[in-house]
């Protein structure tokens, strides 16, 4: 019983982290890694709370599908800013 | 049965809910919160997943139905922004990932 | 920046809101558990999820394949055709580990959606399985436009498990019940035919996101009318 | 077969399409007219239908709710559904013109009537959807093709708004989705009447109140949360704006309506219901004021959408009590088909300059009446019913709302409606006004197609004579939102 509220507390703390860093990390790559993790914690805590199926199509999806994409974005963007001299930093509107 | 780590999830869900949030409205740029929206989702797909889990024994199917095309529907939607941002930075027009780096 | 701090101000008034309805949440939880167990007999299979997506609420079902078509059509228009190709040419060991690793998922993908009708599984799972094999084999540096080496083709897998799906629906429709309403004892082959087509779709549309713009030996050019 | 059954069509019967115009793209035009006009043809039928027997309900895959999902057609819907289904029609017969007869113009066909279909099969699933989650992915649907279509012809400024509108669009739904799960958790149900049954007001019901309808109303584009609306409505191509002007921005109000009069009226009661209005009355004036001061054609037209969208809201205090319930709504709705035609109407003869003299300055307007004539009169006639001038939809709709108002005695009303219309007649006059009394300025206008002008004339046409058919739309709508609730 302890060590199973110890356990959610710990998977709790972890996905308010990982959110947390998703969002606000400075470094864009670092936020694609947390997001990612932030999915396979999901998946681990769907399992907990009886959801087998569920933590499957987060892993394989939510996080691995979309974490590819979000990497694979990331790349296509970093390899342009590198042909056109650095990134830019003017933000959106 | 126990409806203590639901009641946790649920918190916790709304909380990674409200980051999203606030990730969106922040004036970020595009992957941001395009992440941010993901956590969003990710937050709503975690209360449902609690609020299944609310009814005790065995859990209640149609929120984790409710789940998994939520899943669906935000990778597509991941794929369309990722795409359309792509496209606004092509054009050069506008940059869709200010925001440091 | 006020932007920011209005943000952070807004998020904390959503948490609270959300954090407060929950603790004055209803015990014990209203749900449907019982009711979607006592019709599981009457659904065609006997894991509860699966009964919920492809017999119960159906319709949200086909409405999100409606979505994973959509999200194709959308990027494809969007980015009219495949960049430059993915990774590099693997190499003989990662060519054969792919080989069988691709293959595999495949498999086990199929093996989802067939235990999904009793057990934890299904066609978003095999379907995803299916993607992963399809992303992998792309990242591995098979060439995206192997993948649509036949247009018409993958044209008409993306777009099958929507069409078996409503066809199936409207067919029962005709033959006297509602729109997918399974009629008797063929719930069970209907939902495994609609679950196999989606399968299909859903691997390949996954693949098809993930790979990005309409593979260029499709038509070419959009025809000047 | 009988009209509860066919009811599913009214979804299906677009999202089938959308599949074959995306499995053959060659017959992608082909297949996209036919089948909107085989799904009005559908509406009309139950129209008719719903007036001899009353509501329909269609229990999805045999399940009734809660375990299953009904969608249900009352006269609200079926008045929303002949909207979609008419000026959907029309304005595809616009678009595919525009192919015929002027090329693609950067907007690949092969892609347009997919999302085009999948637009209109959301629309009317949001119609007719009695389920709040399937409602949530009929928005997505609807989100997705309205922004994919918005960025589909790849202009700069396009492209720029279209990913701010997906924003959008993601954050409302997503914000929607938790109000669904609130309320789940809270109810245990999922279905709109069951919804309206079960709930005892309460934080979750407050919490999904709020949730749902901070989301919807950035679906709805309600002040202040329009801000999205005018660059993506005044890039896209003209009948993608004319589309999502007159129908989709109306999909999330309507399901505002159901919602405030239905399972949250409880807790929409008291001061909330003026502060709708208000949001409502401020959308009125800040939306035709900014109209006042926009140089492109375009997006004054879609500046005045908010303002329009304002009167929308309107109706809400007005008919929030029992007595005028029925006259608020049936002169809101009025104004929405009003609005509906005229401005698709006006979108479309934008596009119809556009298509002439490649620009939609204010200064290029001049003489128009003389070289593009229909498009002219169009806007003219459209103009006429924005403003709200008799015989027009527009006038009929205003007066009904505000004689609820003046019976409610709330004059405030009165007067933002006035100031509104006021406003109106100054943006259209300041626009138009060139057009028919100066010279010509450029006199080298490219080809019009004539399908392409008379599309727009005649729904111009259809928003003054729709002020006839008033009492009709008050026949359908009467009783359409529950009447046990509110002061």
């Amino acid at each position: 019983m302890a060590v199973s509220l110890v356990f959610d507390g710990l998977l709790a703390l972890l996905i308010l982290t990982l959110a947390w860093r998703a969002v606000t990390d400075r470094l864009q790559f670092r936020a694609v890694v947390s997001f990612v993790a932030l999915g396979l914690v999901l998946a681990v805590t769907w399992f907990r709370l009886s959801a087998p199926d569920l933590a499957l199509a987060e892993a394989a999806v939510g996080s691995g599908l979309t974490g590819a994409l979000l990497l694979a974005a990331l790349r296509r963007w970093s390899d342009r800013d590198a042909d056109s001299g650095g990134s830019s930093t003017r933000s959106e509107p | 049965m126990n409806p203590a780590p639901a009641t946790l999830f649920l918190l916790v869900g709304a909380a990674i809910f409200a980051i999203g949030l606030a990730g969106v409205f922040r004036d970020a740029g595009a992957l941001r919160r395009i992440i941010a929206v993901n956590v969003m989702g990710s937050g709503v797909f975690l209360f449902l997943v609690a609020v299944a889990d609310r009814s005790g024994g065995r859990p209640d199917p149609v929120p984790h139905a409710m789940v998994l095309t939520g899943i669906v529907v935000a990778v597509c939607a991941t794929a369309v922004a990722l795409t359309l941002a792509d496209a606004v930075r092509g054009r050069g027009d506008q940059d869709p990932d200010g925001g440091g780096r | 920046m006020s932007g920011r701090r209005s943000a952070w101000i807004l998020a904390t008034a959503a948490f609270g809101l959300v954090a407060w309805a929950v603790l004055s949440l209803p015990t014990p939880a209203p749900g449907l558990t019982d009711r979607a167990f006592a019709a599981l007999d009457d659904s065609g299979v006997t894991n509860p999820v699966t009964a919920v997506l492809l017999n119960y609420r159906s319709t949200d079902t086909l409405l999100e394949l409606g979505v994973l078509l959509l999200a194709v059509v959308s990027v494809w228009g969007l980015r009219p055709s495949t960049g430059a190709s993915f990774g590099r040419p693997p190499g003989p060991l990662l060519e054969g580990l792919l080989r069988i690793l691709v293959p595999l998922l495949v498999l086990f993908g199929g093996y989802l959606l067939w235990i999904g009708a009793f057990a934890p599984g299904g066609a978003f799972q095999g379907g995803a399985l299916v993607g992963g094999a399809i992303v992998l084999a792309v990242l591995g540096g098979l060439s995206p436009s192997r993948f649509g080496d036949r247009p018409a083709l993958l044209r008409a897998g993306l777009a099958a498990g929507l069409a078996v799906f409503s066809c199936i629906g409207l067919s029962v429709m005709i033959a006297g019940g509602w729109f997918l309403d399974y009629p008797g004892r063929s719930a069970k082959v209907l939902i495994l035919i609609i679950e196999a087509a989606a399968t299909v779709s859903i691997g390949l549309t996954l693949g098809c996101l993930f790979i990005g713009g309409r593979p260029t030996t499709d038509g070419g050019p959009e025809p000047e009318s | 077969m009988t009209g509860d059954r066919l009811l599913v069509l009214v979804p299906i019967v677009p999202l089938l399409a959308a599949v074959a115009a995306f499995a053959v793209p060659r017959w992608s035009r082909r297949i996209a007219l036919w089948s909107m006009a085989l799904t009005a043809t559908i509406v009309v039928w139950i129209a008719d239908e719903i007036l001899r027997v009353g509501d329909l309900t269609h229990p999805l895959a045999g399940w009734s709710a809660p375990l299953g999902i009904d969608l249900r057609v009352d006269g609200l819907a079926v008045v929303m559904l002949l909207a979609v289904a008419g000026v959907g029609l029309i304005v595809s017969f616009n678009a595919a013109s525009s192919f015929h007869e002027t090329g693609s113009r950067g907007v690949p066909e092969r892609v347009y009537w997919p999302l085009w279909l999948f637009l209109f099969s959301a629309l009317n699933a949001i119609f007719v959807a009695g389920d709040v989650f399937t409602l949530y992915v009929a928005f997505e649907i609807n989100g997705l093709a309205a922004v994919s279509l918005v960025a589909i012809a790849g202009k700069p400024e396009a492209l720029g708004a279209a990913l701010r509108y997906l924003f959008v669009s993601l954050t409302g739904s997503l914000l929607y989705l938790m109000g669904v799960a609130v309320l789940y958790a809270d109810t245990g149900v999922l279905d709109l009447m069951l919804l309206a049954d079960r709930i005892t007001p309460g934080p979750p019901a407050i919490a999904a109140c709020v949730l749902m309808t901070g989301g919807l109303m950035m679906k709805a584009a309600l002040f202040p949360l329009h801000f999205w609306l005018p660059p993506a409505h005044s890039s896209a191509p003209a009948p993608v704006s004319a589309v999502l002007s007159a129908l989709v921005v109306k999909g999330g109000f309507v399901i505002l309506l159901r919602l405030w009069f239905g399972p949250f009226a409880e807790i929409v009661d008291g001061p909330a219901v003026q502060w709708i209005g208000a949001l409502g009355a401020a959308a009125v004036l800040w939306g035709s004021f900014q109209a006042l001061f926009q140089d492109r054609l375009k997006l004054v037209v879609a500046y005045s959408t908010v303002a329009q969208l304002g009167y929308l809201f309107l109706i809400v205090p007005i008919a929030w009590s029992a007595e005028t319930r029925s006259a608020a709504l049936a002169g809101g709705i009025t104004l929405l088909l009003s609005h509906a035609t005229a401005k698709a109407a006006f979108f479309l003869a934008a596009g119809n300059v556009l298509t002439a003299i490649g620009n939609d300055r204010a200064e290029s307007l001049c003489g128009l009446s003389r070289w593009l004539p229909v498009s002219a009169f169009a806007m003219g006639l459209a103009a006429v019913s924005l403003v709200g001038l008799p015989p027009s939809a527009g006038f009929v709709g205003k007066w009904m709302l505000i004689v609820a108002a003046m019976e409610q005695r709330q004059w405030w009303w009165v007067a933002v409606m006035l100031i509104g219309t006021v406003l109106a007649a100054a943006y259209v006059v300041r626009i138009l006004g060139p057009a028919f009394l100066m010279p010509e300025s450029d006199p080298q206008p490219g080809p019009v197609p004539r399908l392409m002008e008379w599309t727009a004339f005649s729904l111009a046409a259809a928003s003054v004579v729709l002020g006839l058919a008033a009492s009709g739309v008050a026949r359908f709508v009467n009783g359409s939102l529950p009447s046990g609730v509110g002061p």
